[in-house]
Parts: C-alpha cells; structure tokens; sequence
C-alpha cells in the first residue's frame, strides 16, 4: 500500500475522532446548568427577552437538529456561528485566533527540538561524565518547573530587568518578522523548556541505545570521525523515536499554550477558549475545542508521517 | 432591562471582558433656573459650556484652555487598554474597555466633564419646559459624519438614534435609561424635543452616557454595516479592530471640534488601543515607551510610577466603589442587628491598605468623592471598626454560628483580597464566614435570584445620586439583589427623582434615604478607588476625568 | 617485512565485579597474501583481539599492554585521527552478524562509497562539513548518486564483484531489503572499496548457512589471491581454518595457547586444550560413539592465577602447571604451544599410548556451539 | 564468562514488566532504592514534603491566614518572616508550608481519582480486547483530543469552584492515561502462561483480572502513577494560577503565584517561594517516578510526558 494510501487512511481515522469530540463540546455544554442565554447575560433579564433571544438562536428546537444544524454550518460554509452577547461572527474570531497560536506552538515545539536533541546528543556522547549529568538535572528542572512560574520569571529578567524583549502582547512574523520575532522569544521559551526536557532524555537514551548497535561499530571500522559516526550514522536513528516523542507531548504544548497565552496576552485560541467558557459564550467554546482538536489530530498524523519518512523500514500498511 | 454592575477586574488584572460599566450622568439642574456657563467648582480649568436650564449660550467648543499655540500636530498615539473590542455598535455594548474607545468616535448630545457636570457636546443648548415634562435641544450646526455617510448632523438623526434605543428590537442594556420618554421628535433640521410623562430630574446625565448619536438608517445602510464599520461624528473615524489585540481609530479631517485658537482638532494622526491585559506589562510597556498611555495602574506599582521623570501618574478619586451586599431576606442576614455587627466588624482603613495598597478612599455611601453632590448627601452617624460593639450586636442576634458564604467574582483578585480580609475581620467577632470565588457571570445569576449570604462587588461611573440609589434600594428595581425593601426610602427616591427644585432641594432627599439605608444596612459601603492613569511625559494636553474615559481628541504628542 | 606484528597485547575490561583480562600477552603475526587464524571458544578473547588492534575498544575496556606494529608503524601509539586513517583504508574489517552491521537508514550504496569518500579516493567527493553536523538530518539534499557519482559507480562496482546480482538497483535499496548473504557480502564490499592490505574478519560466516558461507569464503580467498591481501580470519569452526588458513592460532582464556601452521598444529597438536579441541569434530571415519566433553568450563578471567589457565581442566595437569603461567615452548619450526610439558623431558603422554585419550566433544558438527552475544 | 563488551544496556527478556508479588513488595522496594540513586532522591525529597505538609501546624511559624496589613504587608524576608510577607500581611513560609497540604491532597486524591477509573478502564479493555478496547480506547482518544488543562478548567468552572471539584476535574483528565498504561500491561500479561493455567482450571474472568493480571500490572500503573502526582500538582497550581483553583484562604501555591503578579518587580519573593515550592515537589515525584521506571518496568521507557 503505497505512501498516499496510508496517508488518506490516517485522515479518516481524524473523521471519528472528531465527531466524538464535537458531540461532546456541544451535547456537555447545551445541556449543563445555566443555558447559553441566561448565563451570557447573566441578569435578571426579563423574561420576555429570554425567551424572544431562545427563539432567535433556535435553542428550543431538539437536540439532534441543533446538532446536525450546527455541524452542517461548519462543514458546509465554515460559519460556526455567532457570538450570543455581541452578535460577533464566531468564525472570524476563530479565523483570528488561531494563527497565534499556531505561531506559539510551533515555536515552542522548535525549541524543545533545537534545545532538546543537542542536549540529549551531549549527554549521550558524555555518557556518565560532569555533562550528562548536569543536561539530566537541568532536563529534570526544565520538566518540573511551572510553565507559569517560568514565564513570570522570563518577563522579571529580560523584559524588566534588562528590557530586550515584550512581555507581552503578538505581532505576526509575516507582517513584521523582527518584532514577530521578538514577541515569540519569551512565550516560546515558556512553552517549549518542559517539552525540550522531555525531548532531551529521550534522544539521550535512544541515542546510547544507538551507540551499542554493531553498524556504529562498523562505520567506526571504516574509519569515520567520531562526529560523522555520532551526527550521521547515531543520530539519524535515535531521531525517529524521539520524534514521536514531541508528537506524543503536543497536546502538554497545547495545555501549556492556553496558560502562556493568559500571561504574555497573546490572542490566541488559548485564551479565546478560557475567556469562552468564563463568560459562557458556548458557540465559541464548541468552536474553539473542535479546531483545538482538529489541530491535535493534524499533529498526530504529521507526526506518524514524519515517523514513516524517518524510518525506511516502516511499510504502509 | 437590566444594568449589570461592575466589579474590581477594571482595576487590575485581565477585565475578562465581562465587565459592564455604567455610565450614567448625574442629573444637572432641573428646567426653570437658568445657570449661566457654570465654570469649574475646584478652580480647575473647566470647558465654558453651556449648563443645564433655558438660554444656557454653550458656545462654540468645550476645549480646555492649555497653551494650543504649542500644540505640534501629527503622531500615533498607543494606549494600553484592559481588553478589546466587545462590540462596535455603541447601543449594545457596556464594556469599560469597549466603551472607552467608541468614546473618540461617536458624538452624543451632553457629555461630562471633569466636574461630573454635563456639558454640552453636539447640543449647544437646551431648555426644558416649565412642567418639566418637555427638553428642547439645539443641535450644533456644521457637525460633520464620518465617511462613508459624510454629511451634516440633522434633528432626524438624534431622533432615529433614540428610537433605536428605545426599541426593544434592539436590545439595548441602555434601554431603561430612557424609557421614561415618551417622545422623541425633531422640530425643523437643528432642534429635537423630547417629551415625558413625568419629570425625569437624571435626563441630562442618561444622555451623557448611552446616549451615543448614529446616522439615521444606519441599521438597513446599502454601503455599510454599522456593527462593522462604526459611523458617528467624533473626532476619531474607525480604522480597524484586530480581536484581542488592537482597534485603531485614524483622525478625522472634517471634525466639527477646534482648539481655543480655531484651528481643527484633533492633533494627532492616529490612535492605538493596544489589548494589554495583565496591569504589570502594560506598565512594563510604558516604562519601556511602547504604548504612549495607560488605563488602570495597578496600585501596587504606582509608588514605583511616582519617582518616574519620563511618566506622569494622574491619580484622582475614582466613580468604582467597592460593598459588602446583604442578603436581607435569607435568614440569619434578615437580623438587621446582624447586618449591622458586619459593617461595626470591618476595618475599611485595611482594606484600602490591604487590597488597595492605599489607593483609595472609605466611604460610608456610593456618593463618589469627585461628585458635587458628596458633601449634601452624608451619613449622619458613620460606621468604623467597633468589634466590642459588633460582638454585643451579634450576642443580640438570633445568629449562633452558622457559617455565611461570601461570594466574589474569581476573575478580580483585588475583590477576592478583599473578601479575604472581611472573613478574617468577622471571625475576629465571632462570625464565621467563607470566601466563594465564582465565575462572575455565574454570580450575577445568583446575586439576581438571592442564591447568596454575601457578596464582594462593586459599581461604577454614577454621576447622579438617582444612579447610585434608584435601582439598587427602591423595592422591586432590578439592581435590588439584597430584597431591600423600605416604604420611606422607596418615597424618598421617587420624590429625589421628580424633585423640581435645585440641587440642595434635591439632596435633601437622598440624604434622608441614606442616614435610613446605612441604619439598615442592605450594603456595607466600603470604598472608592482612585481613578488611576498614567501616560509618558510626551502626551500633553491630557484630561484626565473620574469616569476614566479617555478623550483623545485634544492631545497632541511632543516631539 | 610482516604486515601485522603483535607482540604482548593485552586488554582489560574494568567492571563492577571486578577486572576481567579479555586479552593477555597476545603474541601474533600476520604476513601479507598470508591468512592467519584464531581459533577458539567463544569469550576466549578472539573479537576483543581484533578490536584492540585497531583501537576500537571503549570504555570499560582498555588496551593496557602491548604493541601492534602494523607495516612497522605501532598504533597503539597512533594518535585516533591517524588510526582513522588507517581504518577502512589500510585495514577493513568485517563483522559477524551481517543483519546489525549496516545502518538501517542508509542505503548500502551509500554506505559502501562512504568508506572511500572517507578516505579521499576520489577528488573532491569527501564528505563536507553539513554531512558531518547535526543539521545534515533535517537538511533535505540530492541523493547520494548525483552527490558524488564516482565513489558511488565504485561502490557499485565493489557489489558486483563480491557476487551480488543487479549492483545498480540494489546500491539504492535499503539493508533490510538484503537477505543475510547479501548484506554479507555487502560488509565485504565495504572493507574492500580502498583495497586494504590487511583484512580483518571476525565470525563473517557464522550467521550463515553453510552453502553461503562456502560462497563468501570462496570470494574471500579470490580477492585475497588477486590483491596479495593479509587476512586474520577469527572463527570458533575448526573446518574453515583447516580449508583457508595458513598459520592458525589457538586461543583460551585471553592467552594464545598455541600457534603455528595449520599442519602441523593439526597433525600434531602440542596443546592438551588443542588435542581436546580437535577430538571434538566427530571424524566420520573413527566412528566413535559418544564425543566427551572437557569437564568444567571457562574460568571467569577475573583475578586468573598465576599458572596455566587450562590446568584446571587438564587431564595432565601436574604440579608444575601451577607454578606460573608457562611461556611459549618451541615444539617444532615456527610452531609453540604454552605446556610445561614441552620444558621436561620425557615423552608426551599422548604420544605414550595413542591419541584416543582426549577426545572432548562440543557441538555437533564439530564447530563449538556459541552463545548467544559472543561477539 | 561473557566478553563484556561495549554493550551497556542489558536487554532484560521475558514480556511484561517483572512481576510484583505482593508478599515481596517490601524487599521489591528495598532493591528498588538500592539500585537507583535517582529514585533514592526522589523518595526523600516526596517524604519530606510529605512531613511538612503533614506537620506544617507545628512547624510554621505563624498562622497562615493571620492578616497584618497595617504593619506587615508585603515585608522582604527577615528573621522574622524568612521568606517575607505577602499583600494583606501574612507570613509567606507559613503559607508555603500549609500549602504542601493542599498541594498533595489534591495529587493525591486526583489520581486515586484517575486510577479508580482508569485502570479498570484498562484492565478490561486490555483483556477483552476486540469491540470493547475498540470502544474504550477511542473514548479516550477523545478525552486526549482536549487538552488537559481546557478540560479542567471547563469543568471547574461550570462544576464551581471548591477543591472537591478541582481534584474531580484534574482526576477525570488523567483517566485515559491509566487507562492506556494498565491496557498496554494487560496486553503483554495476558499471553503469559499462567493466564492461560488460570483460564484452565475453570477460574472466572473476574478473578483472572484481580488475582493474576492486576498484580502483573501494578509496577507500571505505579510509575505512572508517581509521574501523574507531579502533573496533578503541577495542573493544581495551573487552575489556581487561573483564578480556579482551591478557593482562599486554603494558602494554595498556585494561587499565591497568581496574587503576586502585580507587585513581581517590587516584591518578587511573594512570588519566589511558592514557584520554588511546587517546582522542588515536582522534582522530587520526577525523580521518584523516573527511578522507579528504570528499575520496575525498564521496557516502557518512552512513556510520554504526560499532559497538564
């Protein structure tokens, strides 16, 4: 079964998945305490208005045909509908919201790969030497340490104490790439130590893992430097269970998004969806997770790809 | 329809965009005594305008008289707000946030000015008839609309502005401001006459908030879509609104507004409201000379602002008060004894020390400290912390231990601190209390439907005694979430709000339902916090006013 | 002038129970076109031999002793990158286990014309700095065929002639796509591309059966005869010394207990371990029923006492055995054996009353068995 | 004798993790804490936060609610308040220590939470396999699809905000997790002999699970589990970072970090100590679950990082 069969194939596996997700963001929140209407406003609204803004949402019809009506707009014409309070589009909110995020995650994922797997590579090649030891407690740290404590900390230091970069606040790096940049660093940074960490001990034992294999010895016996056997030979195979590795932890990425967000006010889904589900703007909360969960989906998948592409042996099947 | 109050969130952390602000005018001199352009009470330099009553001669523009010979024109002006955009329809937003920007791009007929006083915007003057029951506006001529409309201000438009807000299609929280009018109508192109059923005495001061001024068919215009693409007469044309991060407005050439000097306002080319949410990065990002202006300082870094030579700190006493709400019918809290042994248990010198690092003033009623009407309308015998006196009143009580809920909203740490403090302070007397942080909208629910003991919260932005008492002590109003109920007090608003004569006559009245209201205690007043902003030593011309709106139309940047 | 001179090599592995002495006072030489054997059971210290001739030995293990003096030059004094030189280039080796030996993420034609891009046999086809840094992973580039055509032809080449069929295609195939065999003959290929004078090959034919592994010996011999190659073959199977080698060496316990020619160690072993090895290949024509084991087994090399290793298990250990590891006694032209036996005087008791006495026997087809993870 | 050679890892055979009789758990334990230094730090740092939460009345110094604004707010640490004091006057070491409480009750009582429902979620689906783990599975594909932090923070919010409902939300989050570990432990028990020895001699499923599966199972729910408590705490002091954790004056880490947002740069001790609180707990559950998996249950080394 050749590579595009396999990859249609895993797309379709996204469909269940999301419609599991989809009934439960919008089932668990219409039929909770507090429906939409009398929450959003949260007053003692006369009850005339209530009922004429039920009627108008339609919130009185039957579940399933709010449901299929509900879905249907997103598929067919990507219009999740509208804000209760202030009328406002959902999906251009959505629309808006996402690119940070993504910008977030990716960089956050960046470097936990650009810090992670030189770190796990030298602690590796100084098996049991002052330089593993020091990576692994600092991996350990990196791991333990409150991505919200971080932050806070990241913005005393270096937008506080010695100002070089905002503390807050997103600009996109395609309209202005120097302080897209910039904005990135401290968020980035946030987001991504704990995933580095976890990036880092997974190439260092995949990698001594490696280092024991026979064709280590024989691209040594051909007389290959060190660095060639460690950076060509080593690393290419330990690289494939670490990159599931970083798939596996998008979704901590992802939770640790929606709290960088909150600290660095950057307008991502993150924070839409925590401001959602406080001011009970259910048609956003439902929007927001099933992108949320689009995303996830999309990584996972990206992630076997890239698995299958990093591992000749892997058949399609 | 309902005014949903507003909490501390203004104040310092996130405003989860749940807060409603309040604007609400305070009444000006009723119809017959004509007061000539009434000049500022405390000497600072006030617009001469037009005051409330007949033959007020509003002339031409209400600009402070700073030295306009200096003024250099040109820049962008980046200001830290709380939140963004909630809404771009002025009729059906309540946000501070959302409030604070549409401000510089919709005109509206009176507007306060920093003395709390109405003062004419787009009306040069008004008069009202001697029964009270008719206002007679003069509109300004040459006021201009932004484009796409970009044509002359008329009567029709005011007319098609307020019968937009008294439909309730519309569904606007700004609705039961003006349902006492019967009628709106224009009487040829520059007069509108507005006609009521009964005296309405707070008019002037509902008009200076809510009482924003559209196109007339804005709702069903071919080339535009007003909840889009905003359209008023202000000095600042709507530009563009990036969710969560900014809204920018760009000056408007044909601005009716000029400067003592008649050249045209605004100064500036541009506005950013730039979304900072968290109080530190907003001061970080002033300090660092990003963002040019700040809403909401945090009080706990304002001492570090004070020492600062690139930034002026401007702190005046604010309109936001904080309260402990009652429950008067749930049962231990329906002991008037035991509501009266809370408010001798607390200390409110702690609170402005302990959750408003000082930044605040006790008070003993919602009059703010700002308003003309704070020394007619007082307390006659205050509360302080007693705790012997508070403990007696408890013994008295038919309490005996049960432990009372406090609950707050969690999005606005300073009130939780505050909730913080008044548990530990009552169970110094030996009442027992817990703090119960809830989402604030769930909150409001059940301060709504008496689902409470007590609760943590606050209003804002009222101007006239009306406002502040009206709806929250009247039995049976929509803001009476404590079920306070009392025939005098009820007699005495409705007197306050018809009362013909000045403002001393006027007061009378709601200083009598105040000394019976503190003697009840349905709230336990606690503070107002001061109104703080601060802007780099390059904004001049800045006027600062205790509502906290932002008026950029009159500040140019040096250099 | 010997392509390989080994004198008194030695090598230990220091672990947490203690100091294991792999290897001790190895004496070996090999001349070039010669094909030199070492023989023995497994964890007799063969591959460690071999792997400390050319420094591949890591920590825990050290090579404490001894000189390698290959084409005269010593390379234990050989600083690594002179060694890396000399490896693949001077020197190839060939591993046991085929299946392990090549990375599973190259192709084998790559990872055959890397062994000469390594050592510059063609201009301007080494490898370049992005090849050696870790960002060579991420960085997409043109296959290996257009990036350095030469070297790759040759690689091909190099397949063809040690017997694998369509060169081209399979040079782009991946090792797992090989079978055995093939990916054998592939590790050749690789040892040969920059024409060694000295091959090393440990175990090559052990993971195969026996057909192939007459087919890659056969091969072996040819190119050896072609190239006027040295070759040190270290195998457990007695057969394939007999049919390849010209000198073999017996080894127990880390020591080289004998060594000389193939015949005459074979016609006349001079070491009771030797005898006892030899007896055990079931020889058709003896018919002997049941084939003896040597009783015990292989000391632990750690802590050894100071005597003949083997004496333990000597059928014709005497008091001297035990005084003292016994150096190499001549027992005839370039043919030692490390007995006491040989240094008195007297007839060897084997030769008293005819060889029957030592018969041991081990696996089955006269080849010891191995365990698993002798490497 | 083996040659040792280059190899350092040694490939332990036999599918499934080694077995954990319950008799023997003590000595199983003592050799665990012999072998790995890692786990050894671990313990004593878990242990001692455990102390100070369990005796935190008799060592703190002060009251942890016991307000002082108008002499003692926000003081910098002195030999009187060692870590300094906080906005409305209260001692900030007394708060972190009472604040261990919080914190481990609620990791505690979140993964028993977590274990309660996933491990059986586990065992079954690992053990009928076919339509049933079909099921299961994919419902927790979908639990995984959220992340866990939205997911706890929805609950709270609609559930309401006490400490009941956090550790219910915090614990609902991490179910799929054990039940991903207990379902991969199940499924390379289950060929194990003596599964099928039981199946033989007539013994119910029911039994099979309890008596000769589960105890099979326990060394990587352990691990897990001890890995879990770290993020527990971790999303505690998240949700209350939020403004949705325990609610005051329960003196909770997370919320004490939140309270001192405003005043960082002219106070930052107030935020210090309970970021290095909860950061050396952390630790130290890091430590004790990473030695633990190295010595009872080596195969499953790429256990992922666990979401918060």
């Amino acid at each position: 079964m050749g590579y595009g069969a396999y990859v249609l194939k895993r797309v379709l596996l996204i469909g269940p998945i999301l419609f599991g997700v989809s009934l439960i963001s919008f089932g668990a929140l219409e039929l909770l305490p507090g429906g939409p209407v009398e929450a959003a406003f949260g007053t003692r609204a006369n009850p005339e208005l209530v009922e004429q803004l039920r009627e108008q949402y339609g919130l009185n019809r039957p579940f399933h045909v709010r449901y299929l009506d509900w879905v249907g707009d997103i598929v067919l014409n990507q219009d999740f509908g509208q804000t209760i309070r202030t009328e406002r589009d959902v999906s251009t909110l959505l629309a808006t919201s996402l690119p940070p995020t993504i910008w977030l995650a990716a960089s956050g994922a960046l470097v936990s790969v650009f810090i992670g797997i030189p770190a796990g590579i030298v602690s590796a090649v100084n098996h049991y030497e002052p330089e593993d030891y020091l990576a692994t407690f600092l991996a350990f740290l990196g791991l333990s340490i409150p991505n919200f404590f971080l932050g806070l900390v990241l913005i005393l230091v270096f937008s506080l104490y010695v100002p070089i970069f905002p503390s807050s606040g997103f600009v996109s790096p395609l309209e202005d790439p120097v302080e897209g940049v910039r904005t990135l660093v401290l968020p980035a940074l946030t987001v991504g130590t704990a995933i580095s960490a976890v990036v880092m001990r997974m190439m260092r034992s995949s990698l001594l893992e490696v280092f024991s294999e026979e064709y280590i010895r024989t691209a040594r016996a051909k007389g290959l430097t060190r660095a060639l056997v460690t950076n060509k030979h080593a690393v290419k195979n330990a690289l494939i269970p670490t990159v599931t590795v970083v798939g596996l932890n998008f979704g901590y990425l992802l939770g640790g998004v929606v709290i960088v967000e909150q600290i660095f006010a950057i307008p991502g889904i993150g924070r839409l969806t925590l401001t959602a589900i406080l001011t009970r703007e259910y048609r956003v909360l439902q929007g927001s997770l099933l992108v949320i969960a689009l995303l996830f989906a999309l990584v996972n998948l990206a992630t076997d790809l890239l698995y299958a592409y990093l591992d000749p042996r892997i058949k399609y099947d | 329809m309902s005014m949903a109050r507003k909490t501390g969130g203004d104040e310092e952390t996130g405003d989860r965009g749940v807060s409603r602000r309040t604007f609400v005018g305070a009444a000006g001199t009723t119809a017959a005594t004509a007061l000539a352009g009434c000049s500022g009470g405390d000497g600072t330099p006030t617009p001469t305008s037009g005051g409330g009553g007949g033959g007020g001669d509003g002339d031409d523009d209400s600009t402070p008289t700073a030295d306009p010979a200096a003024a250099q024109r040109g820049g962008t002006l980046v200001a830290g707000m709380q939140s963004g955009l909630d809404g771009r329809d002025p009729h059906l937003v309540q946000a501070a946030s959302t409030l604070r920007v549409l401000e510089n791009i919709y005109g509206k007929l009176v507007e306060i000015d920093q003395d709390l006083k109405p003062v004419g915007q787009l009306a040069t003057e008004w008069s009202v008839s001697d029964d009270d029951l008719t206002w007679t506006f003069q509109l300004r001529e040459g006021v201009m609309f932004h484009p796409p409309e970009s044509r002359e201000l008329t009567a029709a438009d005011v007319v098609y502005s307020f019968e937009r807000l008294l439909n309730e299609d519309t569904g606007s929280p700004w609705r039961s401001n003006f349902t006492p009018i019967a009628n709106v109508s224009a009487d040829g192109d520059y007069t509108v006459v507005f006609e009521f059923d009964e005296p309405y005495a707070p008019f002037l001061f509902k008009l200076s908030s809510g009482g924003y001024i559209l196109p007339e068919g804005a709702d069903d215009a071919s080339d535009y879509d007003i909840a889009d693409q905003p359209v008023g007469t202000g000095p600042f044309v709507f530009d563009e609104n990036v969710a969560q991060a900014r809204t920018n407005v760009t000056a408007f050439e044909d601005y009716w507004g000029t400067d003592g000097d008649g050249n045209a306002l605004p100064y500036l080319d541009e506005v950013e409201f730039q979304v900072i949410p968290e109080g530190q990065a907003r001061l970080t990002n002033l300090q660092s000379g990003s963002i040019d202006w700040a809403v909401t300082v945090p009080p706990s870094q304002a001492d570090s602002l004070e020492g600062s030579n690139s930034i002026t700190l401007s702190n005046i006493p604010g309109t936001f008060y904080d309260y402990v709400g009652h429950n008067t019918t749930n049962a231990p809290l329906d002991d008037v004894r035991l509501r009266q042994a809370i408010s001798w248990a607390i200390s409110r010198e702690s609170i402005v020390q302990g959750a408003r690092f000082g930044y605040a003033t006790p008070t003993q009623d919602p009059i703010p400290p700002a308003s003309v009407w704070k020394d007619l309308i007082s307390v006659d015998e205050p509360y302080s912390q007693d705790q012997a006196r508070a403990e007696s009143l408890r013994e008295e009580s038919d309490y005996d231990g049960e432990e009372l809920t406090i609950q707050v909203g969690q999005q606005f740490p300073a009130q939780v601190n505050i909730a913080e403090i008044v548990q530990q302070q009552l169970g110094e007397v030996g009442i027992t209390a817990t703090v119960q942080p809830t989402d604030f909208g769930t909150m409001i629910s059940n301060l709504n439907e008496g689902a409470y003991d007590l609760t943590i919260v606050g209003w804002s932005g009222f101007v006239d005694p009306d406002d502040m008492m009206y709806l929250q002590f009247h039995s049976g109003e929509t803001f009476n979430q404590s079920n306070y109920s009392n025939e005098e007090v009820d007699e005495l608003l409705e007197q306050g709000r018809q009362a013909a004569g000045d403002r001393e006559e006027r007061a009378a009245f709601y200083d009598d339902a105040i000394d019976i209201i503190a003697e009840e205690v349905p709230y336990t007043f606690l503070e107002f916090n001061d109104e703080l902003a601060a802007w780099r030593n390059s904004v001049k011309n800045f006027t600062h006013i205790s509502t906290g709106t932002p008026r950029f139309r009159d500040v140019w940047l040096e250099g | 002038m010997t392509l390989l001179d080994v004198s008194g090599l030695s090598t230990e592995f220091r672990t947490d129970e203690g100091v294991v002495q792999a290897v001790n006072d190895v004496d070996l030489t090999v001349e070039a076109g010669e094909t030199v054997g070492i023989v023995g059971e497994s964890g007799s210290g063969k591959s460690v031999t071999a792997l400390s001739m050319l420094g591949l030995v890591d920590p825990p293990g050290y090579v404490t002793d001894g000189t390698v003096a290959f084409d005269g030059e010593d390379l234990r004094q050989a600083s690594e990158k002179r060694l890396q030189e000399i490896r693949g280039n001077d020197i190839g080796m060939v591993f046991q286990d085929p299946m392990e030996s090549l990375n599973p993420v190259l192709t084998v034609g790559e990872q055959i014309a890397e062994a000469a891009r390594v050592h510059d046999r063609f201009g301007g086809e080494g490898v370049d700095w992005l090849e050696r840094s870790l960002l060579g992973n991420f960085v997409p580039r043109r296959s290996a065929r257009k990036r350095h055509p030469k070297s790759w032809a040759y690689a091909v080449e190099m397949m063809r002639q040690v017997g694998i069929p369509e060169p081209e295609q399979r040079a782009t195939e991946y090792p797992h796509q090989f079978s055995g065999g093939m990916q054998q003959r592939a590790m050749i290929a690789m040892a040969l591309v920059c024409e060694p004078d000295l091959l090393i090959a440990d175990e090559p034919t052990t993971a195969l059966d026996v057909t192939i592994e007459a087919q890659i010996l056969d091969r072996l011999a040819e190119l050896q005869a072609e190239r006027g190659m040295g070759v040190l073959l270290i195998t457990h199977d007695l057969g394939v010394v007999v049919e390849t080698c010209d000198r073999v060496a017996v080894m127990y316990a880390g020591q080289i207990v004998e060594q000389g020619s193939v015949e005459d160690v074979f016609a006349d072993p001079a070491h009771p371990y030797t005898r006892r090895l030899l007896d055990a290949i079931p020889d058709a024509k003896r018919g002997e029923g049941r084939l003896r084991a040597i009783e015990g087994n292989v000391p632990d090399l750690v802590d050894m006492p100071d005597a003949c290793y083997f004496a333990p298990r000597c059928p014709h250990a005497h008091d001297a055995c035990y005084e003292g590891v016994p150096d190499h006694e001549s027992v005839g032209p370039d043919h030692v054996a490390r007995c006491v036996l040989h240094r008195e005087a007297g007839a060897l008791p084997w030769e008293a009353d005819g060889a029957g006495d030592t018969a041991m026997a081990d696996g089955g087809d006269g080849t010891l068995d191995t365990e698993e993870g002798d490497r | 004798m083996t040659e040792t050679d280059q190899s350092t890892t040694d490939q332990t055979t036999g599918g499934g993790s080694r077995p954990l009789p319950g008799a023997a758990a003590a000595e199983t334990a003592r050799r665990v804490f012999a072998e790995s230094r890692l786990a050894l730090l671990g313990l004593v740092i878990t242990v001692g936060v455990v102390i100070v939460a369990a005796f935190a009345p008799v060592i703190a110094p002060y009251d942890p609610t016991a307000q002082n604004i108008a002499e003692a707010q926000l003081l910098a640490p002195s030999l009187e308040h060692p870590m300094g004091t906080d906005q409305l006057g209260r001692d900030v070491l007394s708060r972190v220590l009472y604040g261990a409480q919080l914190s481990i009750q609620v990791g505690v009582i979140a993964v028993g939470v977590a274990m309660l429902a996933g491990v059986p979620l586990g065992l079954v689906a690992g053990f009928y396999g076919g339509y049933t783990d079909e099921t299961v599975m994919r419902a927790m594909d979908v639990v995984f699809s959220f992340p866990a932090i939205l997911l706890a923070i929805a609950m709270v919010a609609i559930l309401g905000q006490s400490t009941f409902n956090v550790m219910l939300a915090i614990g609902i989050t991490y179910t799929p997790i054990f039940a991903r570990v207990t379902r991969s432990g199940v499924l390379s028990v289950r060929e194990e002999t003596f599964v099928d020895a039981a199946r033989a001699i007539g013994d119910s499923n029911a039994s099979i699970l309890a008596r000769d599966i589960l105890p099979n199972v326990v060394a990587p729910i352990i691990v897990q589990a001890t890995v879990s408590l770290a993020f527990a705490i971790l999303a505690e002091s998240a949700l209350s970072f939020l403004g949705l954790g325990a609610p005051p004056p329960a003196p909770s880490w997370g919320r004490m970090l939140s309270d001192s947002r405003n005043f960082m740069e002219s106070a930052p001790w107030t935020a210090l100590f309970p970021g290095l609180a909860i950061m050396v707990t952390i630790l130290g559950f890091n430590f004790l679950g990473d030695g633990l998996r190295d010595t009872l249950d080596p195969q499953n080394d790429t256990e992922s990082g666990g979401s918060i």
